[in-house]
């Protein structure tokens, strides 16, 4: 076992980093800009390196900071957190290259799933189902319409060499599509030096669900279940629980049989998520996250397993103590995303307590949220036998929580976790901007 | 604020009854206390108190103490602190580390330190090595000065902001 | 703020009874402070300076409010708070109720009140009827006076230390 | 569903019934003395009736007080909590003779279990074993010795109307017993007035063992395993954990059997606790706790069973929500009471979080923790897989936890856990008399 490990992060996902490696019997070395001096992980690790000012370019994300301080305090490993690095294949290549254990998948893999455009033929390849779309470019308009009313309608026009909505056209009908073509071929040319278009059917409101996977590198598999991450703000996930409302056995077993076969091909190590898209009974593959999540302590809550403790062992002794066989999913389990609205100087801080309430934050009664960095200050967990009776629990531990000093979306959530149709289950990714004016005027 | 009245000011607040004086030009952001009114501050700190305190005195001796020790882990041993250049607390100027890295007065085992106390040296001349991802950066003065004293032992890790030289601008 | 004007105003307030000041020109940000303000804050504070401040409010007229609004739940209903005999901010003495019981003025609801605002009572007269589980209480009052208010609603619920009555001594 | 209930308690209990009464959409009433106007349990409910000055006696004792507040705020029930009334059948007759529902068993069986004797009968006649003893009073030494040689050295003489230790001798040999007898006879007669004495086999250093009950009142009966109470100063418990390291499964079931049978037969309503004295692979019945124990998160953390709304819905709609055939012990529990040694004003209080910890507590940051009540402050509850991992859990936790303000033992529970006999779980009741000196140099 390893002794020492950096972590080279901040905030909330640095204190759960910390708290693990303790229990482990593994000492830990903070990394912090002078903005974060005085932040929780500075004071719960068992020491702590200033890496550089408040900006993240010049600090979290100076690579060879960060190596020279797990040098030089004698680590053997770095995790990198969630954010920042930690999907960073030449950094997990710098830290290997300097004998360190980087806690994550091989460099290879990360650059790998990195590339949508190969992971998403990857995941095809091991039988996970992609989004319908043609197989290659489209430019004749009358092909284009076959081909879209074999999709089936709306479908979306992509750049091939896209990215950032450029390129994009949603089309509702086979009389909008010669047009639609045109402009979206002449936008990703202006773009990207590329008029190559192709057509995907496209998904309105689907949900967001994805895996939670750990693995051990050579080729042991287990999947902690799923999560339901659709509420979310402009890409920005709000609200997350598992299992989700949306996903039967069937569709649960078979996600997880193609993750299955794909990580165990990829001989991927460590924690990671893969991502779907739901529509109805269908799912599609988005993206792998090659990293462990924000939102892992929901899985961590119905299967009881320390996903942490697991992605360290994997990653630095190359074993895990859970088969496969033996994860059960016990309840249901939800998180709120506690985001802090204003920077500032935290003057009270009260935590819930009681069964089945997780409060995770770098939070503590006089500490600062600098501006510098993500706007998450805590996550709320709960965990209940059901999700109607999770939610009475969220709900009365969103009133118990105070966060005076810094505005927080606190009771936007907890009006979110009250909305009909959050209570109803029945919502997908268009939800939050559906109610986000009415959510507004929460305070 | 022009020379004459940054010395009355000096001159005043000095045979004042005030303990604090800060002023932020640009928006005009003055803040003016008196010492009993920090005292009472201070008495009545509540959560802040010991860390408050502590981090006082880690201003005070440049060096950082753990903000708030009953929150502190075993063993914690942190590496100190960034230090402003031209603290007040400091006779002279700072010199600080601009990376983490390791920190060498000499090219080399065998050759003599860069500087040493007393030493005057030129901007531009090579005050130490500090030594990062097997990269060996010269760290060169910016201005003519006379060094003080040396802040950090040869050999050490050194982190971003950490006091490396105390010297007076010559 | 011109360099004279500073001056000033640091010589003024160095022989002023103030002992803080703060401005923040541009949207104008002014504060100033005498040390006993200070004190007197600094008394209640902590973390929950507005709880204390909630509660000294409370103390003042008699009546709870809730400690902190934060922490508080929905819905919250609280049923006022014991007021001391004799609290200085009343202008009479003020009679509370020994037990949790129904307020009643009357033996019945045909009969007159036992006292009324105005009434002047002997020790030992009986000012209101104390009615918990089923046993009617006579609350007698303890030294003559003259009742200047009535404090609690007939046939409502009254609390331990409520206050029933204002009166005062004669 | 009852809509509102009056919880006849304070501090942190009153917080824990609050905070399930409040996932079950019923409403609260607290009752407070004039000492604890500020006190959490005060600020949570939705609302709260000051019952008197701080003396218990003359506050939260006062049963006219508590029930008038509950029927003048329209309650339908009354929560007792652990301690002050809770075990009071004349309370729980005058609450139910007032047409509210007294949240605990019937009167008549509290008084039954009350009574130590009577208990000690009812548990025989349900098979449960108690410790061997002589049947009726034992006055001739030759008699006696022969009793005593069939039940096994060392014995103890007790006094038949005794309590208290009076009356009492430990006996190692025959040889000192003909003197022991005379000699407890005649502390017997001047205490009791009565010189009737009987022997009973005493236990070295036994553990202490208790079985979570929950039944419905009409002959159902949960048991949520067992928990270890042997880490005991003074007969206070200090530290708790479900499963025991010293009761197997064969234990655990044939303990069960034997409670199942009294709880049925008796209609046991509600929550409560049936306590063992364990020797070796023996096990003897002591006595029954008729209420809930503030050592119940432990049997939550280990079932998954919120144990405040099956004992609410057992004492008012009659039932309970898990079946007792479901009941599953998943991983290992640990509590430690966190006790204030000195009152006083709490100026910062930091709450531990990360996977598999739970802090109940009434302490808030500024709160006061008067003098008049009992000590316990907050309990430290953790659950991991194993006991190995649970306890370096406890130990990062408690490393987390701030209290400033107020001296706690926090710091002496941490030595505790850490202590290599703990950590062996070879211990008994003893135990805690052994380390004691040490313990009280830990600051």
């Amino acid at each position: 076992m390893i002794q020492r490990i950096l972590i080279a992060n901040r905030g909330e996902i640095a204190v759960r980093v910390i708290r693990t490696c303790r229990e482990m019997g593994i000492e830990t070395v903070a990394v912090y800009s002078t903005a974060d001096k005085d932040n929780l992980h500075v004071k719960l690790a068992d020491q702590a390196v200033c890496i550089g000012p408040p900006p993240s370019a010049k600090s979290y994300l100076v690579k060879e900071n960060l190596i020279m301080a797990a040098l030089r305090t004698g680590c053997q490993a770095i995790h990198p957190g969630v954010g920042f690095l930690s999907e960073n294949a030449d950094f997990a290549r710098a830290v290997q290259k300097e004998g360190l254990i980087f806690i994550g998948p091989d460099p290879d893999v990360i650059d790998l799933l990195g590339d949508k455009v190969q992971a998403r033929n990857t995941a095809k390849k091991y039988g996970l189902p992609i989004t319908p779309g043609t197989e290659g470019a489209v430019s004749d308009p009358a092909a284009a319409i076959a081909a879209a009313e074999k999709l089936g309608f709306p479908v979306i026009i992509k750049a091939a060499a896209g990215g950032g909505g450029k390129g994009m056209r949603i089309v509702r009908s086979a009389a909008e599509l010669p047009e639609n073509l045109t402009i979206a071929s002449r936008e990703a040319l202006a773009n990207f030096a590329d008029g190559t278009v192709f057509i995907e059917r496209y998904l309105e409101n689907p949900r967001h669900v994805e895996l939670q996977i750990i693995a051990d590198g050579k080729g042991t598999v287990l999947v902690l279940g799923e999560r339901d991450c659709s509420v979310q703000k402009r890409h920005q996930k709000l609200i997350e629980e598992s299992p989700s409302p949306g996903v039967d056995e069937s569709m649960r077993n078979r996600m997880a049989e193609g993750a299955v076969r794909m990580f165990r091909e990829l001989k991927y190590r460590g924690a990671g998520t893969i991502e779907f898209l739901v529509s109805g009974k269908d799912f599609y593959f988005m993206e792998v996250n090659a990293r462990v999540q924000v939102e892992h302590p929901v899985s961590e809550f119905v299967t009881g397993v320390d996903i942490i403790r697991q992605q360290i062992l994997a990653c630095t002794e190359g074993k895990l103590e859970i088969e496969p066989s033996s994860v059960r999913l016990n309840g249901w389990s939800i998180e709120c995303r506690i985001n802090a609205l204003t920077p500032g100087k935290v003057s009270r801080l009260e935590v819930p307590g009681g069964p089945g309430v997780r409060f995770d934050s770098f939070l503590y009664n006089g500490c600062t949220v600098p501006p510098h960095y993500d706007s998450m200050v805590a996550k709320l967990i709960v965990h209940g036998p059901t999700r109607e009776r999770a939610l009475a629990r969220m709900n009365r531990a969103l009133q118990e929580l105070v966060i005076e000093g810094i505005k927080t979306n606190a009771s936007q959530q907890r009006w979110i976790i009250n909305h009909e149709k959050f209570r109803s289950g029945q919502f997908g990714t268009a939800y939050y901007g559906e109610i986000e004016k009415e959510v507004e005027h929460v305070h | 604020m022009d020379d004459k009245t940054l010395i009355t000011l000096v001159e005043k607040f000095g045979s004042s009854q005030l303990a604090e004086l800060e002023l932020n030009d640009g928006s005009m952001h003055l803040v003016l206390r008196k010492e009993s009114a920090i005292r009472t501050a201070l008495d009545g700190v509540s959560i802040g108190g010991a860390a408050a305190e502590a981090h006082q005195a880690a201003s005070d001796t440049g060096h950082s103490a753990a903000p708030s020790q009953a929150h502190k882990a075993d063993h914690a041993v942190h590496l100190g602190l960034p230090v402003n250049a031209g603290s007040p607390a400091a006779t002279g100027e700072i010199i600080t580390s601009p990376i983490v890295a390791t920190f060498y007065r000499a090219a080399s085992p065998d050759t003599p330190p860069f500087v040493e106390v007393g030493s005057k040296v030129k901007a531009g001349q090579t005050l130490c090595i500090l030594e990062a991802m097997k990269m060996m950066n010269h760290l060169e003065a910016e201005f003519d000065c006379e060094i003080l004293s040396v802040k950090a032992e040869n050999g050490s890790l050194v982190e971003y902001g950490q006091a490396l030289f105390e010297v007076k601008r010559l």
